[in-house]
């Protein structure tokens, strides 16, 4: 029996996995993926980590900065954590050996990035995720009694009596499914930004946690809050970091004006000024797009309306130095050099500030069920993360989830309930069922893509109360036609048809959560901006929206309080001081 | 009407093929489009059948890695446009055992890798977790080329070396080896796993490792490199770092 | 049954793509290098031994300045390719500075051409 | 046994790679191209018996042939092998090439002295 089982290898599931393993050696600790550990999506942050380490800055300016981010919808007990400890996690890192950048003295050097007041996020050049992840998978080859189950993909949480007992996974390579007992299970399976038609999430971004807890009974937390990146690159929707801005680089519309100075983000200044126009926070970035394409000063292109990135001016050494991948992104998929050429961007799908519900260790209610990283919701991001907050974030909760499910598994010895084997059963013959062939239902991508549309027409950057409870219906009546999809693959072996239906069922689940909380969220607050109440409402709404599964499968949604602790609610004040 | 562009996917679907078998798709041919778009469209709208792997379509992730038109490529950065009117033929990555149509086996590289020991060894001395080892930015400089590697398996795919016998450690993980070695933090040299007939010594320089690797991590040279300090260290013994 | 599909191995490697082919003609130059040896080695037994005239007499059959002008052209295609790998296996920093390959292969180029002309001139200074 | 040969092997490669560069085309232009077609004048048997007479001569030219011949038995030895995938029969491979290659260099000591 596993004493501490973690779904999902990316940085929250290995930071989580050594936590274990480097504080208590007697427990068996395994990691579970659908992809292999350095393929996690992780890998694919670009921008860097925050965590205060330098002179003129402190614990309480960075707590400021997120709370105010995250427009006082964070719990502040849970940044107070998170700003403390952050910094401990990323010398951690340092020490595991991950390649920081460096100042020409030898100590790590940080960047400015947007929302906050002081320079404290620390890069690898502009591959901060994919160093930070590497660094971590290589790190855990050290410990052989850290069981991998490579490519496996979990399809249920088997919980009894209040309590989870383990997962039922499919081994991809063979087809097989295995109920997998375990003490403790560690979600850390990432977002969902691949529920939305354009992201910058990878496609192994699907919710699958979120909705593996919300099945369980756990419920999900703050789904209404999506961010959208201000900057993706307008076919393929990948990130073009805040680096670039941070770096120096200029948002422009079609013609060549700093259109943020029109929305309250403060004047343009030659030098990128903390706080200020292109370092505001990314709703507020991606909510000026959508009005600047209103005014019709968003240039087309055929895949929708752009404005640009000018990073002209930072001239080829300095973009070479500082945002090398931004450069090599532009010339391989956009066939363009930053160097002398505007960058088209637009807004872009980019991270789940809600997911499942946690205390500071990551419990869930489900006992012995934690979850860590962008899957989970402590709560530190509120109505929206500030950039460079999500790595420290996995690596703070990832290990606090696992020293707490650690404490779990040592104190509760109990046996395998037979539980575990009958939901086994269960789980097999209807993904049997899954993988049965059915020549005449509808293909997974064409309900796929209906569930993106309405998603994204319903819960975009600004939503509105009738479109939102339209969606809610569509999405239920996609989940029944989902039940019925085609199935052109009938083989056990890397069956990826069968895995994609599943993920869709998964993002459907939490699309529903999405739209029910958006909808029963009646105010504008942080990236949550309803047409219909464009202002934000403290009195009802200093909550977070919680919402559970009723039996027939809708989404039921309920309020909890925010924990302020030093930090009133106030006004969000951008480039103005 | 958009131009359309054939690809000729290579399927092995274990138990029903005795070996790989072409199946030809029409794809549209769009400007922008990866050889991967073209994947996609095939398993969404032709034949849901089709397996392969992706995540990141940004060149990151390293799962995409395939044998296009007889060059091992990252399939999300490698246009369809490259490849004029067609056929596109796509093919498993060589070199490694097909599980399924274009998904390979990697476990060979994974214990390979880990057998390096890739982690950065101290011997014995740590500071507390309240300060950073100093290292200048020449010193990050020495090894943030090795550092680079997505481990997408291009190399090995390339290395005649390792297709003839997969004993042969291979680029990408001596690149890493040496990715610890030449970081100053680091007090290893790895000289017991690297200083064998089947590592280093195994590499006779074909050179075609740097040539497919995306991401400039150039493991020829890692390698080379490496065998001269290990032949210095055999013949100097006291030259240990 | 899964087992995976396992290739058989490829006789022709060498020669499915060019760069492959490129490089065992590099390897293959080896044995040219130990022809020149094996020519020059018959060249010291008759000046030792006597019978110059029986070399210079061999040395100018037809078949074996054809054998010689290969081996001109294969020696040549080795220092070139070695000099030019040279950099590979030593990175060259001087204060922290890496000295670029051309570089290296540009200073192993002029000592070729030097250890080349005092060969010759050694060999051809009038006695 | 041969993981401690190999990086010997390797550097006695290397250095025969190099030396071999430097010091064999140009030897075979002259000797094997230009005199045989006449365009240049072969030297006396004199003078060049002359140039070998000096020790440091002979022993750098036993060197040199020695070194040249490892390169050629080493590259033989691995191209062999790759090319005609006769790996399992490295030892004896092995012995053959960097045999020969220990024999030539053992002709040129003979012949020199
Ligand atoms: C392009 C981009 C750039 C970013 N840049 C930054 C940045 O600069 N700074 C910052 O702070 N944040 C950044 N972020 C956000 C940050 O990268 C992510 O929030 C964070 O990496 C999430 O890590 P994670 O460990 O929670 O999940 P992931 O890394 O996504 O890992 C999820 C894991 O779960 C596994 N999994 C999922 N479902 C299943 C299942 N059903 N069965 C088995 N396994 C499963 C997956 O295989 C994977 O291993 C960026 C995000 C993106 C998209
Ligand atoms: S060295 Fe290059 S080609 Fe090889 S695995 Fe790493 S990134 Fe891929
Ligand atoms: S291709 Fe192979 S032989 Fe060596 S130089 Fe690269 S590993
Ligand atoms: S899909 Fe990630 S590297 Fe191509």
């Amino acid at each position: 029996m596993i004493d501490v089982l973690i779904v999902g290898g990316g940085g929250a599931g290995l930071r989580a996995a050594l936590a274990v393993a480097e504080t208590d050696p007697s427990l068996t600790v395994a990691v579970l993926s659908k992809v292999y550990p350095m393929r996690s999506h992780t890998v694919s942050a670009e921008g860097g980590a925050a965590a205060v380490i330098g002179a003129g800055d402190s614990l309480d300016e960075h707590c400021y900065d997120t709370i105010s981010g995250g427009d006082w919808l964070c719990d502040q007990d849970a940044v107070e954590a998170f700003v403390a400890e952050a910094p401990r996690e990323l010398i951690q890192l340092e020490h595991w050996g991950c390649p920081w950048s460096r100042e020409p003295d030898g100590r790590v050097a940080v960047r400015p990035f947007g929302g906050m007041k002081r320079q404290r996020t620390w890069y690898a050049a502009d591959k901060t995720g994919f160093h930070l992840l590497h660094t971590l998978f290589q790190t855990t080859l050290k410990y052989p009694d850290i069981v991998r189950y490579d490519e496996w993909y979990v399809t249920q949480l088997i919980v009894d009596d209040g309590r989870v007992h383990g997962v039922v996974a499919v081994e991809m390579r063979t087809g097989r499914v295995e109920a997998i007992p375990a003490r403790t299970v560690i979600l850390a399976t990432g977002g969902c930004g691949r529920a939305f038609p354009f992201t910058t999430n990878a496609t192994i971004k699907t919710g699958d946690g979120m909705a593996l807890a919300y099945r369980a009974g756990a419920p999900l937390k703050d789904m209404e809050f999506v961010q959208y990146h201000p900057t993706g690159l307008p076919f393929t929707g990948i990130l073009i970091t805040e680096a670039a801005r941070a770096e120096g680089g200029w948002l422009i519309n079609k013609d060549g004006y700093r259109y943020l100075q029109d929305y309250d983000l403060g004047r343009p200044t030659p030098a990128p000024k903390l706080r200020s126009m292109e370092l505001g926070p990314r709703d507020r970035l991606s909510q000026a797009f959508v009005h600047e394409q209103r005014k019709g000063r968003t240039a087309d292109t055929p895949y929708g309306p752009v404005v640009y990135l000018d990073l002209r001016h930072l001239g080829e050494d300095k973009i070479d130095a500082r945002i090398p991948f931004v450069r090599e992104l532009c010339r391989s998929y956009q066939n363009l050099d930053p160097a002398t050429d505007l960058i088209p961007v637009r807004p872009v799908v980019h991270y789940m500030m809600g997911g499942v519900h946690t205390d500071l260790d990551g419990a869930t209610p489900v006992a012995g069920l934690y979850a860590a990283g962008e899957t989970a919701c402590v709560s530190i991001n509120g109505a929206n993360r500030l950039g460079s907050n999500s790595l420290p974030e996995i690596l703070v909760f990832g290990r606090r989830a696992g020293i707490a499910a650690a404490e779990f598994a040592r104190t509760h010895r109990e046996g395998e309930p037979p539980a575990v084997r009958s939901q086994g059963d269960d789980e097999r013959r209807r993904l049997t069922r899954a993988r049965e062939g059915r020549a005449n239902g509808e293909r997974v991508a064409v309900l796929r893509e209906e569930m993106q549309h309405t998603l994204e027409g319903a819960a975009g950057i600004y939503r509105g109360g009738d479109v939102l409870a339209k969606a809610a219906g569509t999405l239920a009546e996609l989940c029944e036609r989902a039940l019925e999809a085609r199935a052109d693959d009938t083989s056990a072996v890397f069956n990826t048809e069968m895995i994609n239906l599943l993920e869709l069922r998964a993002m459907l689940d939490v699309a529903r959560t999405i739209v029910a909380c958006a909808l029963n969220r009646q105010e504008s607050r942080g990236a949550h901006q309803r047409t219909d109440f464009p202002v934000r409402d403290d009195g009802a709404f200093l909550a977070h929206s919680l919402v559970h599964r009723a039996p027939d499968g809708t989404p039921s949604v309920g309020l909890l309080p925010v924990t302020i602790t030093r930090w009133p609610p106030g006004e969000r004040v951008y480039g103005r001081d | 009407m958009t131009e359309s562009i054939r690809l000729e996917v290579a399927r092995y679907r274990p138990g029903q093929d005795a070996e790989p078998v072409f199946a030809s798709y029409e794809v549209p041919l769009m400007p922008d489009w990866a050889v991967l778009d073209g994947l996609t469209y095939v398993k969404d709208r032709l034949d849901g059948t089709l397996s392969f792997r992706w995540s990141c379509r940004m060149g990151i992730c390293g799962s995409c890695g395939m044998t296009v038109n007889g060059e091992p490529r990252l399939t999300c950065g490698t246009f369809l446009t490259e490849y004029g009117d067609g056929p596109v033929r796509i093919e498993p990555l060589k070199g490694f055992p097909v599980i399924r149509d274009l998904v390979v086996d990697i476990e060979d590289f994974l214990a390979k890798l880990s057998s390096v020991r890739p982690w950065l060894v101290r011997g014995g001395e740590e500071l507390p977790l309240t300060a950073e080892y100093a290292q200048t930015p020449a010193q990050l400089d020495a090894y943030k080329q090795y550092s680079m590697c997505i481990n997408c398996m291009l190399c090995y795919s390339a290395c005649p070396v390792y297709v003839l016998d997969p004993d042969f450690l291979g680029p990408a993980a001596i690149a890493l080896a040496q990715r610890y070695n030449l970081d100053s933090r680091d007090m290893d040299d790895r000289f017991d796993v690297l200083s064998q007939e089947d590592a280093v010594w195994g590499c006779t320089f074909v050179g075609e490792c740097t040539n497919a690797c995306p991401k400039h991590v150039d493991p020829a040279e890692a390698i080379q490199r490496y065998k001269l300090t290990a032949a210095l260290r055999s013949v100097l013994p006291w030259s240990r770092r | 049954m899964t087992a995976p599909y396992v290739r058989g191995r490829d006789r022709l490697w060498f020669a499915r793509s060019r760069r492959y082919t490129i490089f065992v003609l590099r390897e293959l130059t080896s044995v040219f290098v130990a022809w020149t040896v094996a020519f020059l080695l018959l060249m010291i037994a008759a000046l030792t031994g006597g019978g110059y005239a029986g070399f210079v007499a061999l040395a100018g059959q037809p078949w074996m300045i054809a054998v010689n002008v290969v081996a001109l052209a294969a020696t040549c295609f080795h220092a070139i390719t070695f000099l030019n790998l040279a950099p590979k296996a030593t990175v060259v920093r001087l204060d922290g500075w890496r000295v670029p390959a051309w570089m290296i292969q540009g200073g192993n180029h002029s000592a070729w051409l030097l250890v080349s002309a005092v060969v010759a001139y050694v060999v051809l200074r009038s006695p | 046994m041969r993981r401690v040969l190999e990086p010997y092997l390797w550097l006695l490669f290397s250095g025969g790679g190099v030396v071999a560069a430097l010091l064999l085309p140009v030897l075979v232009l002259l000797f094997g191209v230009l005199m045989p077609l006449g365009v240049l004048d072969w030297p006396s048997a004199a003078h060049l018996a002359g140039a070998l007479e000096p020790l440091p001569v002979r022993v750098a030219l036993v060197a040199v042939v020695a070194l040249c011949l490892f390169h050629a038995a080493h590259r033989i030895r691995h191209t062999s092998e790759e090319l005609l995938g006769l790996a399992r029969f490295d030892l004896p491979i092995a012995v053959v090439c960097y045999g020969g290659a220990l024999g030539g260099a053992a002709v040129a000591a003979w012949l020199l002295w």
